[in-house]
């Protein structure tokens, strides 16, 4: 059995250190924060690794299923009788496995950041973010209650916030942590709405309790909630629904994904482990970990999870092409990569060999994570070194940083899904599991590997070779960066290069059973070509200084022109929340508060006001008005009380 | 535990302060004062789990009963439950760190202060009252001093604003005390809560008196329409005025909303339920929107104010125990973050002088202290988990979800809607003064927190916490009285 | 119907009251608004006394009232002068327009 | 038709017709001299009804008191051959058509009103009679009223001198010479 203090501690001690640098830092850590953070986490690390290992290889298989275990069912607040949010602990396949990537990469940016932040001001701030991050993201995957989940899902949102608007005075930043935010809380909107809807028809916000009742279509439960239905669809479609919503939205998946190119304002480490390699496939674990519910109950809310992903990996893939900002490349990258998870969860099915896609999609996960935290460590580097992030003021670099360079390398060639390096196994996974079972999103997936080669070995030409002589001044190029900086980028080259081996689906499966992968050498040979081809395109556009990009984007024109504004999203975005909320519904709520309700109760105290005034008037201290009104009364009530009320 | 001493020790104060001779004097003992009301306080809130642990389960504990005017039968009639435990906790939070922040009024010093303090006592008194005759005894003496607050210390059009706050509060008022006299005339000559609660009203009569008393108390907790005082009143008010107004006056409202309204009077509840649910849900989402668009950092509290205690009101509409629990959680909840909202509002004004959204930016790198502290109730409006806000949302989303059909639905999801769009407006509030470049040279020279000041935002930063973090007790306290209600409104 | 009784002198003071009547409305001088009330004085006076005269012949009320009334006018009519010559040292005017201070 | 009914028609007409002139004319001092008409007019009804004391003190104290009076004041207060100054055509008008309703509204009433006859026949009242009855104590008697009006008569009168005095205190408080009761303040 799994030992619930080991694993508490885990989330737990990154949650020290954000309260202790994060009380105290400025004072008392002002040096040492980065030191005790990064020790913290060492520690979460190796408790991380020993659970694992214990999970994978002692007790986690019984009768060679992997068993799913749940711990510590804290009652933190209770609605009604069976439904209350318990903080607890969910052991099985795919929370270890998170558990590893996370604190892993979390402890190399941690480790980075030690040399990449050096000298920052608010440097023990920083750290105690992390920290907060970090916490934020193990609870959320390791929470065994879809409440608790959504705490913690808040909890990784504001804490990307913060880094990304770390370097607050910085109006771009503020601009971009306050758009994440937002976008990502409309998404989180619909995760709420869904958890309401799911937890409503379960009747338990247990998510072991709410999969195994929504998951047998005869029960009761599932009986009436499809028999309750809105808009055409059942109850429970609109709960998957929403819930995948949230998920798009943490996920950067498309419409939902303007926030993630902007994110990149933050330190280029944050982006490395928010942006990057944990906290936006925080979406897609929340699909796997509700996988039978999507599976068995609401297929047709997987398919469009299959479409979506799709659609974001090749609407990323094209735009990423065009792009010079080297973050910015990255970051559509990163949302290319999501896509494919995503859609590999899509095309899953639940259990046997059908469940192959979810097992690729995990799979991919995990190898994404380490390459693509490579290449923003990488990238971190290359600007440290710059001092910009466009790829234009950067050049012949190779000579420079030969550890970014070599290291760099290995990720290109892991994302563009060259053998034997990481991403080729994963990748390979994804498309089999595409081929079988939904041909159209197959081949977009192929073209998108495709894509992704090219733009990742434009990005690598653009940078290291190229120019041979950089236009920054080289005066005031330094050193390649420090040990902190050199140390997680070799870690992780290693991660990369090697991470493919591991016989993955032999540990995750969506049911347990080990699930033996079977790599093609016929099927892997389209990918492949096509990725290399991708290659020699990049090596031939941009190896040397010429005019052969720019030839190429004027013979795509309009379309060059819409990739390069991202197909201009962000201002449909922009036209829908300035003009019409702000414009439109906000402008009028203010007005019509202040005018119209305000101005009835106004215009109740005018109106009293007004009648006194002709009250006074009555008053005038004329006597014989007075006697006139007093005449007349009087008359008046006689001729009533004489003639009419007898 | 005698409840006697909630309001003898603020009786008290107030009179020590009249005799005090220097400001210091005033200042000490205000400061003393509200520190004992809040231990007391919270020896009330450890007596009150004791007793209930000890398996007392009478409706109402400490209860004390003495004849005040027998021939109309009128009764000094006080205890408390859970409801009443956690406002009196709330109530002296607010106060504490009213005191607090207001060390620095230099203008008839004593005056504030005694006012302060006679409003707290109304408030105490307000909670613990099971009598409804006194309960509307403490609830005008909490009227009054808000007028001299804001008409004497206010800035801007204060006088206006004194007036129409006044005024407002005053027909409120009137309309309760006819929704009393409508139970006491009809329900047997009592004026007695608890006695009250066990007679049945018939049910036409009930649909007569409930909007009466409802509208009336909602008119306290800017029910939608009757809300506009709340804009005006708040950017009038003195720092720590705005703070009672918010943290405790418009709970005046919600409790008895809940208390007098619902819980006496279930067949009109009932009745009018739809009717509260679409005023809510409006105020919820119209609220927020309205916020979008004020440029002054009190109107955009103001408004939140209005967005967030809609929640309240849809709970109490919802009518189920679970969105009953919320709706007294988001009263708690609201209270201490607006609270603390004004406070940390009021030191940047005190410091910048302005309270114009677009005149500031950056201050995090001047006063790092009162921006964190503006951050954590920022974050604590938009219900981030971990503050209390959320825990109270999620209760009352929880409660409304409950109830199986679709207008409640909808209005549960428009009531949801808002969480987008207070992020929306609380991140604008954010991202214009505390970060971005600081836009006005002299802005450099200010200074963080004054120890007074701190202390302050940490009292109300360790409440809003602690409910956030640990929700737990809070809701144990409250949800075993919200189902007495419940069971009044169910028929049991 | 010629000969006199009690409808002729009703008659008398009642259009002697509403004749009063007319000039204290009417009148802006303080004084003659003074003689219009004796003038709806007397018209009761009179009145007083055909009620005596034609319904209780053997008794004095009327009579007594009367008298009274009389005694009560002189008062009145002192008194009045005396604020009126007041109001004319003060305000230099004694018409009723200028005395409308009760208004305040 | 007798001397008598002449005569009280005669006395009617002399009454109403001074009256209205009274109320209507402008010239002030001839509005004094139609009261004066007027209540010699009504001293002479009640003259024909037999009154003779009530007829007296008519004459006594109105015509020979009040009347002085009012032309007393009206040398103090007006200047000699002034005009008075006209009421707005609308008062007027408004307060002619009030008192015509109201006074046909009591004549309507009046005559549709049967009054008892009363069987017996009154004797004239003496003045003796009068005055043992004034002071009479007993159920029947006016002492109270007599004293009470008497009192009245006295306050008036005080009031009057009151009312009348000049004030002194307005005429010494010169400038420069600040009372008492003003150091205090300011």
């Amino acid at each position: 059995m799994p030992n619930a203090t080991t694993i508490a501690l885990i989330p737990l001690l990154p949650l020290a250190g954000f309260l202790l640098l994060g009380l105290f830092g400025q004072k008392l850590f002002k040096k040492s924060a980065g030191l005790i953070g990064t020790a913290l986490l060492l520690a979460a690390t190796i408790l991380a690794l020993y659970t694992a290992y214990e999970y994978f290889f002692v007790y986690g298989k019984v009768d060679g299923v992997y068993q799913k275990f749940v711990l510590l069912q804290l009652t933190w607040l209770e609605f009604y009788k069976g439904v209350s949010i318990d903080m607890g602990i969910i052991i099985d396949p795919i929370s270890v496995m998170m558990l590893v990537v996370v604190t892993f990469i979390s402890l190399m940016v941690h480790i980075y950041s030690l040399g990449y932040m050096k000298g920052e001001k608010r440097f023990s701030t920083y750290y105690s973010f992390l920290g907060l991050f970090t916490f934020s993201m193990l609870g959320l995957v390791l929470a065994s209650n879809i409440f608790q989940m959504y705490i913690f899902w808040e909890g990784v949102g504001v804490s990307s916030f913060l880094l990304i608007g770390f370097y607050y005075d910085k109006p771009s930043a503020v601009a971009a942590c306050k758009k994440a935010f937002i976008v990502t809380r409309f998404a989180d909107l619909g995760f709420l709405i869904g958890i309401l809807v799911l937890s409503y028809s379960a009747g338990t916000l247990d998510i072991g309790t709410l999969i195994q009742r929504l998951t047998s279509p005869e029960s009761n439960v599932v009986k009436t909630a499809t028999a309750y239905s809105f808009l055409g669809a059942s109850a429970l479609t609109w709960g998957a629904a929403l819930v995948f919503i949230g998920g798009a939205g943490k996920s950067a998946m498309f419409p939902l994904h303007i926030w993630l190119p902007d994110a990149m304002e933050g330190p280029t480490p944050v982006s490395a482990l928010i942006h990057a390699a944990t906290m936006v496939v925080a979406g897609v674990y929340l699909v796997a970990r509700l996988f039978p519910v999507f599976s068995i109950t609401t297929p047709g809310v997987l398919e469009i999870v299959g479409w979506v992903g799709a659609l974001s990996a090749i609407l990323a893939a094209v735009i990423a092409c065009t792009q010079t900002d080297i973050k910015r490349v990255l970051a559509y990258s990163t949302m290319s990569q999501i896509g494919f998870m995503m859609f590999a969860l899509g095309v899953s099915k639940y259990g046997g060999e059908a469940g192959s896609g979810y097992t690729a999609s995990m799979f991919h996960l995990f190898t994404h994570a380490m390459f693509k935290a490579l290449l923003f460590l990488g990238a971190g580097a290359v600007i440290h070194y710059v001092h910009s992030n466009d790829i234009k003021d950067m050049g012949g670099l190779r000579k420079y940083l030969p550890i970014t360079h070599i290291t760099f390398l290995i990720a290109c060639l892991a994302i563009a899904g060259i053998p034997p390096f990481a991403g080729f196994f994963s990748k390979e996974e994804i498309l089999h599991a595409a081929y079988q079972n939904n041909m159209a999103v197959y081949w977009i997936a192929l073209i998108t590997s495709g894509l992704t080669a090219f733009y990742m070995f434009r990005l690598y030409f653009s940078i290291f070779w190229n120019k041979e002589t950089p236009t920054f001044a080289k005066a005031t190029a330094g050193k390649e960066g420090g040990f902190a900086m050199m140390l997680p980028l070799v870690l992780l080259g290693v991660g990369a290069a090697a991470a493919g081996f591991i016989p993955f689906g032999e540990f995750v499966s969506i049911d347990g059973k080990p699930l033996v992968s079977k790599i093609n050498l016929v099927f892997s040979i389209a990918p492949v070509a096509l990725g290399l081809t991708g290659i020699m395109a990049a090596l031939w556009l941009y190896k040397k200084q010429n005019n052969r990009s720019a030839r190429l984007a004027a013979s795509l024109g309009g379309f060059y022109k819409a990739a390069y504004h991202k197909f201009y999203i962000d201002e449909i975005y922009l036209f829908i929340t300035k003009k019409i909320i702000f414009n439109l519904i906000a402008r009028p709520a203010a007005w019509f508060d202040r005018n119209v309700v305000d101005g009835l109760v106004n215009l109740t105290g005018t109106s009293i006001q007004a009648a006194s005034e002709g009250i006074k008037k009555v008053q005038s201290g004329k006597v014989q008005q007075y006697a006139i009104y007093f005449l007349t009364g009087v008359i008046v009530l006689a001729a009533l009380f004489i003639y009419i009320w007898k | 535990m005698n409840l006697l001493l909630l309001i003898g020790l603020p009786v008290l104060t107030a009179l020590a302060v009249l005799l005090s001779r220097n400001k210091q004097q005033v200042k000490w003992i205000s400061l003393l004062g509200s520190l004992a009301q809040l231990g007391l306080a919270i020896a009330l809130l450890f007596a009150f789990r004791q007793e209930r642990a000890a398996n007392n389960t009478a409706q109402m504990l400490f209860e004390q009963h003495y004849k005040l005017f027998a021939a109309l039968n009128i009764n000094f009639h006080i205890g408390v439950d859970g409801i009443s435990v956690a406002m009196v906790l709330l109530t002296s939070f607010v106060v504490m760190a009213g005191v607090l922040v207001s060390w620095n009024i230099e203008k008839m010093t004593k005056e504030f202060y005694f006012l302060l303090i006679l409003l707290a006592l109304g408030a105490y008194g307000f909670f613990i009252s099971l009598d409804l005759f006194i309960l509307f005894f403490f609830l005008e003496i909490s009227v009054i001093p808000k007028y001299l607050l804001i008409g004497i210390w206010g800035s801007g059009r204060k006088e206006y604003s004194a007036n129409k706050l006044a005024l407002m509060l005053m027909g409120g008022s009137a309309l309760i005390l006819v929704g009393i006299l409508g139970l006491y005339f009809t329900a047997g000559h009592s004026f007695d809560l608890l006695s009250l609660s066990k007679t049945n009203i018939p049910g036409n009569i009930q649909h007569i008196i409930f909007p009466f008393l409802f509208i009336g108390f909602g008119v306290f907790t800017a029910l939608f329409p009757f809300h506009t005082w709340v804009p005006d009143g708040h950017s009038s008010a003195p720092t720590a005025g705005s703070m009672f107004l918010a943290g405790i006056s418009m709970k005046l409202g919600g409790y008895g909303c809940l208390r007098v309204a619902t819980y006496l009077l279930p067949e009109g509840a009932k009745e009018y339920a739809n009717i509260i649910i679409i005023l809510s849900a409006i105020a919820i989402l119209y609220g927020a929107f309205a916020t979008m668009m004020q440029k002054d950092l009190k109107y955009i509290n103001a408004y939140s104010s209005v967005s967030h205690v809609g929640f309240s009101l849809l709970g109490i509409g919802m009518l189920t125990q679970t969105a009953i629990t919320g709706a007294l959680l988001q009263m708690v909840s609201h209270g201490l973050m607006t609270a603390l909202f004004f406070a940390v509002i009021g030191m940047i004004y005190d410091r910048t002088h302005t309270r114009m959204v677009a005149e500031m930016g950056g201050l995090m790198k001047v006063m790092p202290f009162i921006s964190t502290v503006f951050f954590i109730v920022g974050l604590c409006s938009l219900g981030l988990p971990g503050l209390s806000g959320f825990v109270a949302e999620i209760t009352v989303f929880m409660g409304s979800w409950q109830v199986d059909d679709t207008f409640h639905r909808i209005a549960t999801i428009i009531a949801a809607m808002s969480i987008v769009v207070t992020a929306v407006y609380i991140l604008r509030a954010i991202g214009q003064t505390v970060m971005g470049p600081v836009k006005n040279e002299n802005f450099l020279q200010l200074k963080d927190a004054t120890w007074n000041e701190k202390w302050a935002a940490i009292i109300l930063v360790a409440g809003i916490v602690a409910i956030g973090v640990a929700p737990g007790w809070l809701n144990n306290l409250l949800r075993p009285a919200a189902q007495v209600i419940m069971d009044r409104i169910s028929g049991k | 119907m010629l000969a006199p009784g009690l409808y002729h002198i009703l008659f008398i003071s009642a259009a002697l009251f509403f004749i009063g009547v007319y000039g204290f409305l009417t009148r802006r001088n303080l004084i003659t608004m003074l003689m219009s009330i004796e003038l709806i004085l007397n018209s009761v006076n009179l009145n007083f006394i055909a009620f005596n005269k034609y319904l209780w012949p053997q008794k004095m009320d009327g009579l007594f009232f009367t008298v009274f009334i009389i005694a009560i006018a002189a008062a009145e009519a002192a008194l009045a002068i005396a604020i009126i010559i007041n109001l004319y040292r003060s305000h230099q005017s004694i018409d009723v327009g200028n005395a409308e201070d009760l208004k305040y | 038709m007798n001397g008598s009914t002449v005569i009280f028609y005669l006395l009617a007409a002399l009454t109403l017709v001074n009256g209205v002139l009274s109320v209507s004319t402008r010239q002030i001092f001839r509005a004094a001299i139609y009261l004066l008409f007027t209540l010699i007019g009504i001293a002479g009804l009640y003259f024909w009804l037999n009154y003779q004391f009530i007829a007296a003190v008519q004459v006594v104290v109105y015509v020979g008191g009040i009347v002085v009076l009012i032309i007393f004041s009206i040398f103090l207060t007006q200047q000699a051959g002034e005009k008075l100054q006209k009421q707005k055509i609308g008062r007027k008008l408004f307060a002619a058509l009030a008192v015509f309703c109201g006074f046909g509204l009591t004549i309507i009433q009046v005559y549709q009103h049967a009054f008892y006859e009363p069987a017996e026949t009154g004797v004239p009242v003496s003045v003796a009679a009068i005055g043992q009855k004034m002071l009479s104590m007993n159920d029947e008697g006016y002492a109270l009223p007599f004293e009470v009006v008497s009192m009245l008569l006295l306050a008036a009168m005080i009031g009057c001198i009151v009312i009348a005095m000049k004030e002194k205190k307005i005429t010494d408080n010169e400038p420069g010479t600040s009372s008492p009761d003003h150091t205090g303040k300011e």
